[in-house]
């Protein structure tokens, strides 16, 4: 029988938070996606978007703020056969979170980075998140927001994340598909996405997005994927980029790049813990049946051994 | 045997073959089947600034290291310069004749401060600032010169470079001469230095040739040592210790971002973290392999550490005192939610970043209160070499039984100390594995059903449950509920309870040394030897010695320390802190006050002669506390 | 006067309108010239969750809360069913009579845990698990309904929307009439609170017109309070208190990461950042602004503070538990920089992200430990509203002054505890501003030549220095010598040493009450106020207290602290943390062990009533440790 | 008389390595800018790099790993007639202190950010340091490097840096006239100094890299600035941000990216606290002859007033 990813527990977000919609997708994807009870992992922040794990019917770690890629990569190192999916607000991941956001860049090691994208710091009452734009005065602030943007897009394009895309939480359809095609990409993924807060974001708002989003996909000539001779990078890459800078009367949601070539951070740590893939730190015996080590230290680290006379 | 007593220091600038030079002689000695313990002294920086090791061997076990030198071994200018407290009647300063020209004032590479020092201590005494200058005064003072003419005597056997690039295994190769070691045994020394470079490895032997050579034709020779055989033994430093003990203790995921005096801990697992040995002898299930990720920071490093022990893996991270400053957020979520964790904390000279090649022992009240809000964690220390083997498998035991984050507690010192092994006994720590039963619904990862304080131990991937920094329900679920909070509080520190109960007192505090003595020592860490060795020194001159050696600081075990101590004389803290932290620890536990001190920050390590020296001043003089201040 | 002593509970869901409902009444009692205290409870939640306020008047000082409530006031069924342990004989529950209908089971937005007791405690009473049966068993426990009928009351009134946009209004004005609150008074408190919206006003007035209006002709009056006139007061929160002391210390620069309960300090900075009113007061040089950077996370917070306090600034920075453990590695860059700053810690239930909305007193420890190695700090903690204010101003003058780190501990309780000041007092704390004095070469920023340890302060533009996580000479550069090593570790700790000599005891501890007494309470924080309060009461009772009031941890007030306790009876030591912390300060630096403790670690203030409770049950029945448990 | 820039302390680098070179164009750069003693503030982190605000005689701060961008910050915000510098490792700028680094952009500050791109991490024994490439293997790594490269260039682009350029620690006179221009330019500015390690970095070497520099400068249709009506924004920054991913066969050196069209941080401070150019936090006299505050609290907040029977 095909797991109910719903969890039992009273959901407490606003009426109308665009939360609901991404958690919806999330589930539906993992439901189509034939996943069992125990194949997947939820790993979250702190902030209204951390709360998403508890929604899910899946063992879910919710931490520390902005520390949930390096736990979710954690639980993935340690038992890579794991799908891990982070939930993380966009204070959450671009602020305090974006030198993790940027390491993780580097590791691709294959998590599914699902971005609450509400412009604001939802659980704290308002104030800007890093994806607001510069002088932008929402209800809760008591000036104009100082800051520039940052564009998740642009970030995780230029921190290495092999798949980068963005979704609409009132446009449940596609981003549930934009999720599974994150969850089965090899290399860790970007999903931004728009996330209207109404009540803190009176900007940003469903309806703002509703006349502004249209989908990559809808144009024949757009191809995010590298070939994999890699001959199209550079190109692919480069308008990826150059895609990302588009935002106040148009906004593209759909997938913005997609490369297979670059081996995930598991794979690459096989070559050199050859039995890591098969046999990884979760699932290793330690002890012999008596419960000793197995590990017999003096031929391990035989290069320390010193012998008198030989 | 407990005839020879050997105290070498040999300095060169840092990154030019220092301990390369310590390695041979180390070894040299070990082949001879002497004991060797040594420590490594080097600045915060990669090239051309003074370091130095420091080396003592015995006929018998050595647990410390004992000023002044017997030789003092300069393979630069301004050894001489840094070194002249270390020399007294006797000692023999080993040179290169060339550096005699050396003036303290082209020495750039000496702190300011230290040439200062220098300064006035050559002025004082009436001598030259320079090299001749200190030579004499060394002289005054009883030191014995050898100076030699390295080129010189070394040109007609080196064909491939430069004479200067074999100038340390010379300056080994004189001094194991000098003491009497056996030439082969040099050689073997080389031979496991240079193995596998055919080429280097002729010219060091032919090297050590003409060292020994020179030395026989100079009479500078010393009474021959006869090896004696030994078993098969080992040579680690702490940090070697500490990376064996976790991989026998079952660990398998270490996170680490690079710093002194950790990250060698890391780089040793990484060196073998295909285990490869295990390959042909185990089942295919326990093959495997550590895996060892450098990370972008230390939030990073402990947080990732936290998230591979949800699925059941045994995992660690190393650090020292700023990563760890970093980690208290974490340490708290791992108490909060139970995760076994362990963090091997390298303590190094503070605040800040202090003086990060140095040792220190201040980070003890900060290991005990990092992270904010009251969770159990349990908190141990280690003294010597052996201990931190046993010790990181105790850690990484504690932390999968009672679920808590531990915290394991090394000195610089002890890092950088390298000591011989008789063996490692595989069978001493047992590994303690909890169950994992497989079992989604219902599964109550913080059941509060559990007179232990304990609940079942489950693991992403087998289980369904959840995790929250907030209060949490029996599932992992958020919850404000006052009276779940309670409970689950209670329950969190029952745990701690119920450690303090199993933990076998020996884990916690030792005594050394007879039930009544004159003088009762209280420390921890790396003091561990100089005091064992000092407590001999002691008894010859007349003043009984025990010693009370703690390992737990939490749990702490207050009533074996209260009744130990309440019964005791002269009670001395010995510690490498200036605010005697342990013994802060000691007080609020068991209300008692000790009142004589022997501290020291000046971030070296504690040597015998200063401790004995501490103690005579205390003990007979009636001084209350004592800073010691040996070290270059 | 001291005659009139009203509770009033009200409570409603989280973003539904409770906060304006209390600010109403706290001002409408203020304006009928009143005292009046009160505290904010609400959950880790944007909208829909239980929250409520705690608020107590008396026509003499008030300092605490009691229960049961006087009034019960429910905005929302949930109010009706987390409350019940509040009433008691005589309280009367306002609610609306719609509520009657719904059922517990239905009341999605109670946590689990909660409800799970709740329906223990109707089951076991033997009632519905509904509004209706709680209603029942509320009236049994003697309590007295008072049900209305919202919506049909107020749709004569309301005619821009539903009647619901009203209820808090309607139900503070109907709480108001009941205790006896004349119409004009509320009246004003409606103003206050829509002061600039028109539209709203009229209606709202013709809300609270009604609302009297039902009242009286429902016989719902309680007997009339008599206004009385009082000098302009003015109505501060905690975190009011500290912006206000900080702005008033002098504090030019504040970093912040939003944080609950910290980040509204600098919200209310903020929004008086231009400093507007000094403009046309002072000269040219005097007028500026508080600079408030909203930060990317707390790591960049306090080292921007810190970099700005290198300029001459006085600067800070606010967080909570979770902030201040990313912050440790930069609070011992700055001891070991001797950079003034300030931290204001707002302790919340931890550990980890634990009850990021409710009370805690468990960062004592951690406060005072946090950052690697050692190095001196002040750690501080305020009481009160009052005490805020002023104890800011200090924290920066003792940064300044000594060069350290300042920990200003504040608790969550309090940062939500809404006060009424007669004045504040502009002239009470002196700012102390070391002299910066331009000089370039050879300027020694730490200059041994101190004998208070401290050297002559420097600024970034004005002098030319180094700063240096490393250990440094005198100039700031870095430096690994022995010797000024030793001498520069010395020398920070003197200034320690000189606090300790300058700093009034006043400011470090405070005995209330009679020398001599049968219970003599220790404690700290937020609970100064429950206890001054409870000693009156327990003197009704028979039973003579005193209270030993702890502000200073570090340097720690040793002697004093031993002498009074030493002499003392029944010593209780109250907090709200599990572990009893500040009792093991107390014996770290005492030796004396205190044996009776009241702990609250639910999350939630501790009121005046349980701790008369604990007491009694502690000097009458020999109980050595009570744990509090009330709050919803 | 023109200020000395050179400190009295001995450094303590390797031979051969670019630090020098670095340390030599600041110091040129200083002098030739004409700043006098207290005009220039330095701000390092830990590493090699870390060292050489000691070098520099103007007031200096070496302060924690990572953490060099915001305590830079505090001062330039606290006194921002302050030209600030920051020193620092690309271990140090990329690695731990990579979320500073992406606030900063944000933020705009006016800081002069020099980054010691090594691709080691020089202090600690050469472990990899995030500007190295995947795949790469110096000789003081056990294997080779694990992970991917992040570019200084694109990643300051990314960020909201208004200056961004790159240097060549062996060619002096270039990387000093980057260097004043960046000192001159208002917002944060980014210049990556490519900087040789012999002793750790045996392939990305001083070699190397002559073989491999080229300045943008030379050609002449290279044009890095935006105009000040915006109106070639988006292709000057496409066409930067294209350049950055230039590496292995060429690398371009010169400036990338100059925009001065966004307000630095200070500027847009003053629009909220309007004399805090000309009487910054750290010049405000707060105290009155008596030593008394100078804030009347109960006008500066007087909504918190309450009067009885007014
Ligand atoms: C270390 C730390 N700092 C600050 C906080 C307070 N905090 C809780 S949630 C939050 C921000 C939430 O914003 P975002 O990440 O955008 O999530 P959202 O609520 O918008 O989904 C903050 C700052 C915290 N929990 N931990
Ligand atoms: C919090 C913290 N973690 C680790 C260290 C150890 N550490 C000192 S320097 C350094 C890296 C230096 O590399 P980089 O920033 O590239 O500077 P470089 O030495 O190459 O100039 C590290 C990790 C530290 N000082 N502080
Ligand atoms: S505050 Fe905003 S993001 Fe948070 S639950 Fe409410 S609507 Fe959603
Ligand atoms: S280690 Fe490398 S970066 Fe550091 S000083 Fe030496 S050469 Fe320069
Ligand atoms: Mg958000
Ligand atoms: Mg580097």
């Amino acid at each position: 029988m095909a797991h109910n990813f719903r969890s039992d527990v009273a959901i407490d977000w606003c009426p109308g938070c665009g939360d609901f919609g991404i958690l919806n997708s999330i589930q539906q994807a993992l439901t189509e996606l034939n996943f069992g009870a125990n194949d997947v992992v939820v790993v979250s922040g702190i902030g209204c978007s951390g709360k998403t794990p508890h929604y899910i019917n899946v063992a879910g770690a919710h931490t520390l703020h902005g520390r949930s890629i390096p736990y979710a990569t954690g639980v993935k190192l340690s038992n890579p056969k794991l799908k891990v999916l982070v939930t993380g607000g966009d204070g959450d991941l671009m602020s305090i979170g974006a030198g993790h956001f940027v390491g993780e860049g580097r590791r691709n090691t294959g998590l599914t980075v699902i971005l609450f994208d509400n412009e604001v710091y939802g659980l704290t009452k308002g104030q800007a998140a890093p994806t607001m734009q510069m002088g932008q005065r929402t209800k809760s602030l008591t000036k104009p927001n100082m800051f520039g943007r940052v564009n998740p897009i642009s970030l995780a394009l230029t921190s290495g994340y092999s798949f980068v895309a963005r979704g609409f939480s009132f446009d449940g359809k596609q981003l549930k598909e934009i999720i599974k095609r994150g969850i089965q990409h090899e290399g860790s993924s970007l999903i931004d996405v728009l996330q209207p807060c109404p009540t803190y974001n009176n900007i940003n708002t469903m309806e703002w997005y509703k006349k502004r989003v249209y989908k990559l996909e809808d144009s024949k000539t757009w191809e995010p994927v590298v070939k994999n001779d890699d001959s199209n990078l550079e190109e692919v890459f480069q308008r990826a980029y150059a895609k990302a800078g588009e935002w106040e009367d148009k906004i593209p949601t759909g997938i913005f790049y997609e490369n297979n070539n670059i081996p995930s951070f598991p794979k690459r740590i096989n070559e050199y813990v050859p039995r890591y893939l098969e046999n990884p730190p979760s699932d290793q015996k330690i002890s012999d049946k008596d419960g000793y080590t197995l590990v017999d230290p003096m031929k391990t680290f035989s290069e320390k051994i010193v012998e008198t006379i030989k | 045997m407990g005839q020879l007593d050997i105290n070498i220091v040999i300095g060169g600038p840092q990154g030019g073959g220092i301990d390369t030079s310590a390695n041979m002689i180390i070894r040299a000695f070990a082949y001879a089947g002497m004991d060797v313990f040594s420590v490594r002294e080097f600045h915060s920086n990669i090239k051309g600034r003074h370091s130095y090791v420091h080396i003592r061997s015995k006929d018998d076990k050595v647990r410390s290291l004992k000023y002044p030198a017997d030789l003092l071994v300069a393979l630069d200018p301004d050894t001489i310069f840094e070194h002249h407290e270390d020399v007294s009647k006797g000692t023999m300063v080993i040179y290169d004749s060339a550096f005699e020209g050396s003036d303290l004032g082209q020495a750039r590479m000496i702190m300011r401060d230290t040439q200062k020092g220098i300064k006035e201590t050559l002025e004082k005494a009436g001598f030259q600032t320079t090299v001749k200058g200190m030579l004499e005064y060394m002289q005054k003072k009883g030191g014995k010169l050898v100076p030699i003419q390295f080129d010189s005597v070394l040109s007609p056997v080196v064909s491939d470079g430069p004479t200067t690039r074999y100038f340390n295994t010379f300056g080994a190769a004189v001094t194991m001469s000098l003491v009497g070691i056996e030439k082969s045994s040099m050689e073997d020394a080389i031979r496991y230095v240079f193995g596998n470079k055919e080429s280097v490895l002729k010219t060091n032997l032919a090297v050590v040739d003409k060292a020994y050579e020179y030395c026989e034709s100079n009479k500078l020779v010393g009474r021959k040592i006869k090896k004696m055989h030994r078993e098969s033994r080992i040579i680690l430093t702490g940090n070697d210790g500490a990376a064996i003990g976790k991989i026998m203790g079952g660990l398998r995921f270490q996170t680490y971002y690079p710093i002194t005096p950790a990250s060698d801990e890391s780089t040793i697992m990484e060196e073998h973290e295909d285990l490869k040995w295990l390959e042909n002898e185990v089942d295919q299930l326990s093959r495997g392999g550590v895996v060892v990720v450098q990370t972008e920071d230390e939030l990073s490093a402990i947080t990732m550490a936290t998230g591979a022990a949800l699925t059941g893996s045994r995992s660690a991270t190393a650090t020292s005192g700023p990563g760890f400053s970093l980690m208290s957020e974490a340490i708290s979520f791992s108490g909060m939610d139970e995760v076994p964790l362990v963090v091997t904390l390298y303590q190094r000279g503070g605040p800040s970043t202090g003086l990060p090649t140095r040792n220190g022992q201040a980070d003890l009240l900060f290991a005990m209160h990092a992270g904010h809000g009251e969770f159990p964690r349990i908190v141990i220390t280690s003294g010597d070499v052996e201990e931190t083997i046993y010790d990181s498998m105790k850690a990484l035991n504690y932390a999968q039984k009672y679920q808590v984050p531990v915290i394991h507690l090394i000195d610089k010192n002890l890092a950088n100390t390298s000591e011989i092994l008789d063996g490692i006994d595989t069978r001493r720590v047992k590994l303690e594995i909890p169950e994992i039963i497989p079992q989604n619904d219902g599964f109550k990862r913080f059941s509060l059903d559990t007179s232990s304080g304990i609940s079942r131990m489950g693991a992403f991937g087998k289980n369904i449950f959840w995790l929250t920094g907030d209060e949490h329900d029996e599932i992992g679920h958020v919850t404000e509920d006052t009276r779940m909070r309670d409970l689950q509080m209670e329950k969190r520190f029952r745990k701690l309870e119920t450690a303090e109960k199993e933990i076998p007192i020996e884990d916690k505090a030792v005594v050394f040394g007879d039930k009544k003595a004159d003088v009762t020592f209280v420390s921890w860490g790396s003091q561990k030897g100089p005091i064992l060795d000092a407590m001999n020194e002691l008894k010859k001159i007349g003043i009984s010695s025990n010693f009370l050696y703690l390992k737990m600081f939490t749990p702490f075990p207050s009533d074996f320390v209260h009744d130990f101590l309440y019964s005791s004389k002269t009670v001395i803290d010995v510690e490498s802190n200036m605010t005697a932290q342990a013994a802060k620890v000691i007080t609020q536990n068991t209300g008692l006050k000790i009142s004589n001190y022997i501290l020291k920050y000046n971030g070296r390590h504690v040597t015998e002669d200063e401790l004995v020296e501490a103690v005579s001043k205390i003990y007979k003089n009636g001084v209350k506390k004592v800073v010691l201040t040996n070290g270059a």
